[in-house]
């Protein structure tokens, strides 16, 4: 019992111990890579007289097969990663919030029932054998669905959109039960405010730090997940440069001993993740107030 | 005179699953006329919180009609009708949403139903609200973090109070509250009672809160009414012996009134109420009878009572 | 609690239904088909016709899902467009393969990060707790086919002949160079296995840790060993239990990688072949053999909640309104 | 007769903050000490602090703390854990959380005591049916009976000299809160030991206990006889605090207020009492000085009000 | 792969590092290297190449005997000879296996051969065949050459092999590899090693790391790449030797904007083969011109009309007018063709060609291939096995009523394939093949950057491989032995 109403968790992000300025630290290097890198590093197609050239001055991540410059391509990979990540995440978050928030205020009632049946069936086949499943079979071509051109691109956002879908919906409908629960809801209803009104004026501000700290974790599972289909040539599609086709083009040339073509595109795939991780679990320390423990 | 709320006939059940129900409220009737203070109480789990859902809307009965001023609520009733019955609960903490602020919440129904023309004119309102509670204006720009449960308590009679009730059901209000803020809330209840001649169904199990404020009282058992008829009689003369164990269970605040009387057994439960009258494997004066048949509420004198035996148990103490 | 996983199983039957239902039009509806493959240079519509019609690619899409479903009922995925082998034999072959790798995975990476989280949580705050969040995070974070990679670069390049790199040793080749082909895949699929049990677990111990149930029992003078033992491991396995369902579908989807940077014939690589050819029975069964095993194993897992947590068994944490 | 337990200035500090605040109070063998006070105002940091179980990050300071004539903060870990399994026995605020729930109660019964009278035991507090249900987990029973339950366990299994009741009955609907009341009652009567009971309740304070404690603001600002509190406070918080009591006015009068808030105190304060800025009947040393406990036999108070009258 | 266990001994085994398992394992069907490779010790053809690749009896007793209308054609055939079940090889396996490749329903990949020419085949009696024609089909006997006879109860059978060669095959371990055992029946020489294993290794350097480390005696397929690590190894030998493997790169002539002459030299004119040669093949490929290459028929070392280095000028100008010169380039997916198509774009993209590259699976780019939905589409395409040392196949698209069809319209191309088919005249076909090249590279329509080589790697511890058969992509693995100091 406490006589002073506890603060609702503040989604502030307060990094206090040097695993989370790590985090930040690594996912800012990604981030600027992806968004400044490709500014200086000049154009990643060009190919250049030195092939398989190890890491120097002049190439710092050393040069590909064709002579290209991998730190230029890296740069221009770590770009389409992080823009797919966001699009895919935004898109999951996108469908996943009506559907989560819907379902956890009806929790246990019919329609919370069918929302969850589909999703779990969206989830009855792991990410990448549903990736597998519609890039193996819609091919890696540009699509036309009637006037719609769907690229490669927009196919992997659609992709790990959808994937991120019964994810997302879980967490918001959990959240949302938990606030449901909350005397709030019951109070809004008798006051007479109409549903929608409480479901997206009301809880959705309760239920959006959960989302957010899920949005990180998600995003680090987006960069591995476009690396992933990249790597088995499901994802986004030559010349342009992705983590993921570097880091599977460069492994034919990992026995002769060319260790950066795969592994310096990878450790930046690598940082993304681990920062964004690293980001997520700080902000849900913050969020399950975890941190304020170990405070004291 | 038509009662401002009446709930008539009113059985609730809740399906578990399984084939089993929950039998949480069965065939209640009650009225509230105006400027009266019905007191339900009842140990925990006997149904008082669901008849204050059902009597706000908040929940649709399985059986039975809830009127309000005459007019039966339906699933969509109006809002305009339905706005006359408000609802404060237990817990002022989870009854404030977090992220908005106080004047937000206050001000929810005054929008919702229109009674504001100008967001000008709301803002003055719910300043005049929070005023009649006893908080300054200030508080509006707040969110409820940081502010004291007593408080809260009374933002959320604000909040009712918005809606221009004539009935406030209040589930517990004081339940989660100190020794110290649970009298400011009383006195905040005593006072717009007063003043604005409002009627309450109060839900409490703090008899001492019920006897203070109640001019009729409502003993629940197992979802059923046991016994019904003006907080005084009842108070003094309990005649179900029900109400005479749970009068005789509460502490006095008196050292020099000791001696706490405590009866065997555990609360029945709901999914699978004992046969007969609800309270005959606890009860003193049990007969065979009493595990039959179930009893019937029926006017005695002052009040009603639902006891096969009432007129054979000698008078209490 | 019978009941209850009847009325599981019924749900995980209407689940693989649709699944399969999807995977079949999906299939049917993609562009292109396996002839084209089949066919090359030799392509000609008579060509086409004839194959199709020995393969049953010309019935309406209806035919053919109806004919699918009979196919099944009788326990016959049916055969490689291209190598004409019986799915269920390629899926048999396959599978036990990517079982044992993902068992080995599961297994010894799960123990080890049970250990962490519990050595973690019970020394909270120390070195050895830092240790145990660093490396679990790290282990989280490092994408499975990259980290395949460098260890192909460290043991095929600079530590040459430490351990195999690549291939895959079957038993009746000898256990020895069979456990040792084993390692590296083991070693890079199980990895975020670890890292998720060490840092679930380490969490909810820690929370258990908090628990009244914890406190009522030191303050009962419970020796610590047995308290953490009998009290502690005890309830903070069961949140453990939850996610070891969620591990499965990444040890399915990290196999995938794995198979394919170590060159283990399991059914990762199967299903990444039929998937690039177009086979569709092949794709549709080892989709069918992976989701089966998914919701299986997840059923399995609901099955030792049930078992573990007592409230679940008793639905009580789902029905009712506990204040 | 010696004290049982003795407790002389003692302060707690959470990282710092200061949780109780110069607190001594002694325990006689046989005596129900009431402790009550705002949420917040440091029971049961108190009880934490006797038995040794606070969490990690809090400080404890004590110019004494005597048990049964051992100096309880001398002891180490293993001995502490001793006189907490026989000595010291604690029923805890909420029953349903307090048993693990994955382990069947009987066999958790049975860790705690392994003697084999468990039956009669379980019979002298009518849940002898336990035995009977010897695969039914604690959520299959209700708060009461699991109340009990633990009651048999900290206090009528091992007999402790003291008991210390946290809150035991907040959680219970008021028959079965009789049902536990009239059991500890006769604890003390048949084993004599002592309880230190926790409670925001002075009704129950008023019907089961010897003594009573104030809390307010981590501090003991008065304890005394139950006659005493109740019919002579002498500290106005206590004075508020009972004025404050629906059971002590007439229905449908105005009750009795505190005004202000307590936390606004703990976090503002600089010097003065801490009831100050709430207090009706403060004045100008109220604000300046925080005034010192006057001690007269086993009663305190703190107040500078009652300080002028003595 | 699984090679790196087991001692490199060698001794009584020849071990064979292969890229991929075939899907497919009945060569009847199927022309890919690799069932081929695996089928090469098991199976037999009727004729075999000898050292100058011209056609000598292998199953058959004798040549050939062709009607005077070249519409029926009687082949004996050898007597004792057994297949590794112990059936005696009689004239009705060879009715079956030529059945079962032209008939459409089995989708054989050489039905295409047959298409057309094939009526029918009987057994005359257990060691004669006649085969029926519709019209002559010259080239029947060198199809014979490479087509292997199975046992009849075979012929339908995908996932095993069953010949009269001198290894039979024992196992196949799925995803793994293949291992045969020499047959104690073979008609001919006894094999040289006890057990042949072909080992399934995908990536091209773990090939040549395992070959360095003597867990295998053969490698196929070496990336150039991957050479850098087998050089200055005293016990390798890496052949590279021109074969019949064509980077088969033609555009869709009847479509915009190849339909414009001008365009597809521009393209052509600007194509950086001396860039894909360099960069992709390490400098060992023979630069391209026309769609024939050096190891094939009808080859032409005199044919230049294209530059190694891509001439811009000169694709300007013969861009002038033509408003954004773009196309599409459909490839399939794998290292070297995405390689080559990015060096060049890169030539393309200096002449003001924008290219977009499109990468396809193998099943979706066949689609767009035999669908006829690409601009330029690029892939490669070894005939070998099927055709020997002619590119017949690779040819069909610039037909113009085949089904592959082009969209090119040159009747002089139609009528000189068409009698590439029928005659009988090795040399009037060298002749008719050379002038169709010309045409097709003249006109730009096939224009493949550079004509690779097959490479191969061995270890001195086997006899050396054949480079006359490897220029017809075959290995030739019936006949090692082992030899020196490694053999045992
Ligand atoms: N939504 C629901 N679904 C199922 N059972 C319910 C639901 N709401 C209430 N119940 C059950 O109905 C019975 C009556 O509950 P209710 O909350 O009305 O009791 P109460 O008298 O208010 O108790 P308390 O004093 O503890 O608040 C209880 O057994 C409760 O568990
Ligand atoms: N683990 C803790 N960490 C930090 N501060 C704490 C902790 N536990 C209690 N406190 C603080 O110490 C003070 C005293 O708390 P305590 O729980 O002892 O009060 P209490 O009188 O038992 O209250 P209640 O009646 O609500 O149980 C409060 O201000 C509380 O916020
Ligand atoms: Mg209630
Ligand atoms: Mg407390």
């Amino acid at each position: 019992m406490s006589a002073v109403a506890p603060a609702p968790r503040p989604l502030r992000f307060r990094p206090r111990d040097g695993l989370t300025w790590f985090g930040l630290g690594c996912a800012g290097l990604f981030c600027l890579l992806a968004l400044l890198g490709p500014l200086i590093t000049g154009d990643p197609n060009a190919t250049g007289p030195d092939m398989l050239a190890a890491p120097s001055l002049a190439h710092p991540f050393g040069t590909d097969q064709l002579g290209r410059d991998l730190l230029a391509r890296t740069a221009a990979g770590t770009q389409v990663s992080l823009m797919v990540s966001l699009a895919a995440v935004t898109l999951g978050l996108l469908f996943a919030l009506p559907l989560g928030i819907v379902a956890g205020y009806h929790g246990g009632r019919l329609l919370d029932d069918l929302i969850m049946r589909v999703l779990e069936i969206i989830q009855a086949l792991p990410m990448f054998v549903l990736a597998m499943f519609v890039i193996g079979l819609s091919g890696t071509a540009t699509a036309h669905l009637g006037p719609i051109t769907i690229t490669m691109t927009t196919k992997v956002v659609l992709l790990l959109g959808v994937a991120f879908v019964p994810y997302f919906a879980r967490v918001a409908r959990a959240a949302t039960l938990a606030e449901t629960g909350q005397d709030y809801v019951s109070a809004l209803r008798v006051v007479g405010v109409p549903r929608v009104r409480i479901l997206f004026g009301e809880l959705l501000p309760n239920v959006a730090p959960a989302m957010v700290v899920q949005a990180f974790l998600a995003m680090a599972l987006a960069i591995f997940a476009e690396g992933g289909l990249g790597f088995l040539g499901l994802g986004i599609q030559l010349p342009q440069a992705t983590l993921g086709n570097l880091t599977g083009g460069g492994t034919g040339y990992l026995p002769a001993g060319i260790w950066w073509y795969s592994v310096l595109p990878g450790a930046i795939m690598l940082a993304g993740i681990l920062g964004f991780n690293l980001l997520g679990d700080a902000l849900s320390d913050s969020l399950s107030g975890r941190s304020t423990l170990k405070e004291m | 005179m038509t009662p401002l709320l009446e709930l008539d006939h009113i059985t609730q059940r809740f399906p578990l699953g399984r084939g089993q129900t929950l039998h949480a409220v069965e065939n209640v009737s009650l009225r509230l006329q105006p400027g009266e203070t019905l007191a339900i109480v009842g140990e925990s789990g006997c149904g008082k919180s669901t008849v204050a859902r059902l009597a706000v809307g908040l929940i649709t009965p399985t059986m039975g009609t809830v009127r309000v001023e005459g007019t039966p609520v339906r699933a969509r009733m109006d809002r305009a009708t339905r706005r006359h019955v408000q609802f404060v609960a237990q817990n002022p903490w989870s009854a404030l949403n977090p992220r908005k602020t106080i004047g937000h919440s206050v001000g929810q129904p005054l929008a919702v139903h229109g009674l504001c023309s100008s967001s000008a004119e709301r803002k003055a309102r719910v300043a005049e609200l929070l005023e009649q509670v006893g908080l300054p204006a200030h508080y509006a720009a707040r969110r409820p973090n940081g502010v004291s449960g007593g408080e809260l308590q009374r933002v959320t009679v604000a909040r009712a109070l918005a809606a221009q009730p004539r009935v406030i059901v209040l589930d517990e209000p004081t339940a989660s509250l100190d020794v110290g803020v649970k009298a400011t809330v009383i006195n905040l209840l005593l006072d717009l009672r007063a003043s604005l001649g409002l009627s309450y169904v109060l839900i409490t199990h703090e008899l001492d809160i019920a006897r203070h404020l109640a001019t009729h009282v409502a003993v629940m058992y197992l979802g059923r009414i046991v016994e019904h008829g003006p907080a005084e009689a009842i108070f003094s003369a309990p005649h179900h012996p029900y109400t005479r164990t749970l009068l005789a269970a509460i502490p006095v605040p008196d050292p020099a009134r000791r001696g706490l009387t405590a009866i065997t057994g555990e609360v029945p439960s709901a999914v699978h109420p004992p046969p007969g009258c609800a309270f005959h494997p606890r009860c003193p004066y049990v007969t065979d009878a009493c595990r039959k048949q179930i009893p019937q509420l029926l006017d005695i004198g002052d009040r009603t009572s639902a006891c096969l035996r009432d007129g054979e148990i000698p008078a209490h103490r | 609690m019978v009941s209850y996983l009847l009325r599981r199983l019924i749900a995980l039957v209407t689940t693989v239904f649709v699944v399969i239902s999807l995977v079949f039009v999906l299939l049917r509806l993609s562009p292109g088909s396996p002839l084209y493959t089949l066919l090359g240079f030799s392509y000609s519509e008579e060509g086409r016709a004839a194959v199709a019609a020995r393969l049953g690619l010309n019935a309406s899409i209806p035919e053919q899902y109806a004919h699918y479903l009979a196919q099944l009922a009788g326990g016959d995925l049916g055969t490689s467009v291209f190598s004409g082998q019986s799915v269920r034999e390629l899926v048999s072959q396959r599978l036990p393969v990517s079982l044992e790798l993902g068992l080995v995975a599961g297994v010894v990476w799960m123990a080890l990060g049970v250990l962490a989280g519990a050595l973690a949580a019970l020394r909270h705050g120390s070195p050895l707790d830092g240790l145990v969040r660093v490396a679990s995070v790290v282990a989280l974070s490092v994408p499975s086919f990259w980290l395949g990679l460098v260890c192909v670069l460290v043991f095929g390049v600079y530590f040459t002949g430490v351990l195999p790199v690549g291939g895959y040793v079957s038993l009746a080749d000898g256990v020895v160079p069979h456990l040792r082909s084993l390692i590296l895949p083991a070693f890079v699929l199980g990895l975020p296995a670890f890292a998720v049990v060490a840092r679930t677990f380490r969490a909810s111990l820690l929370e258990v840790l908090d628990r009244d149930y914890v406190s009522f029992a030191t303050a009962m003078g419970m020796r610590r060993r047995k308290l953490v033992l009998r009290v502690a491991l005890r309830n903070a396995a069961i949140p453990l239990v939850t996610v070891m369902g969620l591990m499965l579908g990444m040890l399915v989807s990290g196999a995938i990688l794995v198979e394919n940077v170590f060159g283990v014939p399991g059914i990762g690589q199967l299903m990444v072949d039929a998937f690039r050819r177009q086979d569709y029975p092949v794709a549709a069964g080892c989709c069918l053999a992976v989701a089966l095993l998914y919701l299986l194993t997840n059923l399995l897992v609901d099955a030792a909640q049930l078992a573990i947590d007592p409230r679940i068994r008793e639905g009580v944490l789902k029905g009712g309104k506990p204040r | 007769m010696a004290d049982l337990l003795t407790i002389a200035d003692l302060h707690v500090d959470y990282a710092g903050r200061p949780a109780v605040q110069g607190v001594s109070l002694t325990l006689r063998r046989g005596e129900i000490l009431g402790l009550v006070g705002e949420s917040g105002s440091g029971k049961t940091t108190l009880c934490s602090a006797i038995t040794n179980v606070l969490p990690a990050g809090a400080r404890v300071r004590a110019a004494e703390m005597r048990f049964d004539g051992r100096e309880l903060s001398e002891l180490s870990y293993e001995e502490m854990r001793r006189i907490r399994a026989s000595r010291i026995g604690l029923v805890p605020q909420r029953p349903m959380t307090s048993l693990s729930p994955s382990s069947p109660v009987l066999r958790q019964l049975r860790w705690y005591h392994d003697g084999s009278d468990l039956a009669d035991l379980l019979g002298q507090v009518g849940l002898k049916a336990v035995i009977d249900r010897p695969r039914d987990y604690p959520h299959r029973f209700s708060g009461g009976q699991l109340q009990r339950l633990l009651v048999v366990l900290a206090a009528l299994a091992r007999k402790p000299d003291l008991l210390i009741a946290d809150e035991p009955t907040t959680t219970l609907d008021a028959t079965v809160q009789a049902q536990v009341l009239r059991l500890l009652l006769d604890l003390r009567d048949r084993l004599g030991l002592a309880m230190l009971y926790v409670t925001h309740d002075l009704a129950v304070v008023a019907q089961i206990c010897d003594r009573i404690g104030v809390m307010y603001s981590g501090r003991l600002v008065e304890s005394g006889t139950v006659d005493q509190i109740f019919n002579a406070p002498r500290h106005p918080y206590t004075q508020a605090l009972l004025a404050a009591l629906p059971g002590r006015t007439r229905p449908g009068q105005r009750l009795g207020t505190i005004p202000g808030d307590v936390h606004r105190d703990v976090s503002g304060r600089a010097a003065g009492c801490a009831f100050a800025s709430r207090c009706p009947v403060a004045f100008a040393r109220c604000h300046e000085e925080d005034p010192r406990p006057i001690v007269t036999g086993a009663d305190v108070v703190r107040c500078h009000r009652a300080e002028e009258k003595e | 792969a699984a090679c790196s266990t087991g001692a490199p001994t060698g001794g009584d085994t020849l071990r064979i590092g292969v890229a991929a398992g075939p899907s497919n394992l009945n060569p009847l069907d199927s022309g890919s290297e690799v069932t081929r490779w695996i089928a090469e010790p098991v199976m037999e053809t009727l004729y075999d190449y000898d050292a100058r690749l011209a056609p000598v009896p292998l199953l058959a007793a004798a040549a050939p005997t062709v009607s005077g209308d070249g519409l029926t054609w009687t082949i004996p055939l050898k007597q004792g000879v057994t297949f590794h079940n112990g059936d005696p090889f009689t004239a009705e396996h060879v009715v079956a296996s030529l059945d079962h490749v032209a008939a459409f329903a089995s989708g054989s990949e050489w039905v295409v051969y047959f298409l057309g020419y094939y009526s029918g085949a009987r057994a005359v009696d257990p060691h004669t065949v006649e085969i029926k024609l519709k019209r002559p089909y010259g080239l029947l006997h060198s199809h014979l050459t490479n087509l292997p006879i199975t046992h009849k109860a075979f012929a339908d059978r995908k996932d095993t092999m069953m010949g009269t060669g001198p290894y039979k095959l024992e196992k196949v371990s799925a995803g793994l590899g293949y291992s045969m055992a020499a047959y104690r029946g073979y008609h001919g020489p006894k094999p040289a090693y006890a057990r042949m294993e072909f080992t399934i290794i995908p990536d091209g350097s773990t090939r040549a790391v395992n070959l360095r480390a003597g867990n295998v005696d053969i490698v196929t397929e070496l990336p150039v790449a991957a050479l850098t690590l087998l050089t200055g190894q005293p016990q390798v030998t890496v052949h590279r030797v021109d074969a019949p493997i064509d980077i088969l790169t033609y555009v869709k002539v009847g479509d915009p904007p190849f339909d414009d002459v001008n365009f597809r030299r521009a393209v052509a004119y600007a194509s950086d083969r001396q860039g894909v040669n360099e960069k992709v093949f390490g400098g060992a490929a023979v630069l391209g011109q026309g769609p024939i290459g050096p190891a094939e028929r009808g080859y032409d070392p005199g044919l230049r009309v294209f530059p190694a280095q891509p001439d811009r000028a000169r694709a300007r100008e013969l861009l002038r007018g033509i408003r954004s010169p773009s196309f599409t380039l459909t490839i399939s997916a794998g290292q070297v063709m995405e390689d080559i198509a990015q060096v060049l774009m890169q030539g393309w993209a200096q002449a003001g060609i924008a290219v977009k590259l499109e990468v396809l699976q193998g099943g979706p780019w066949a689609q767009r291939w035999i669908s006829g939905a690409y601009q330029m589409t690029m892939n490669r395409f070894s005939s070998g096995f099927t055709s020997g040392d002619a590119n017949y196949l690779a040819l069909s698209p610039a037909q113009s009523k085949g089904v592959l069809s082009c969209g090119y319209e040159n009747a002089a191309v139609d009528t000189a394939l068409d009698r590439v088919w029928a005659t009988t005249d090795q040399a009037e076909r060298d002749v008719l093949l050379k002038q169709v090249n010309a045409a097709l590279t003249e006109d730009a329509v096939m224009f493949p950057p550079v004509y690779p080589k097959i490479i191969v790697g061995q270890r001195t511890s086997v006899s050396p491989l054949d480079p006359g058969r490897m220029r017809i992509s075959r290995l030739g693995t019936p006949s090692l032995r082992p030899r020196g100091n490694g053999g045992g």
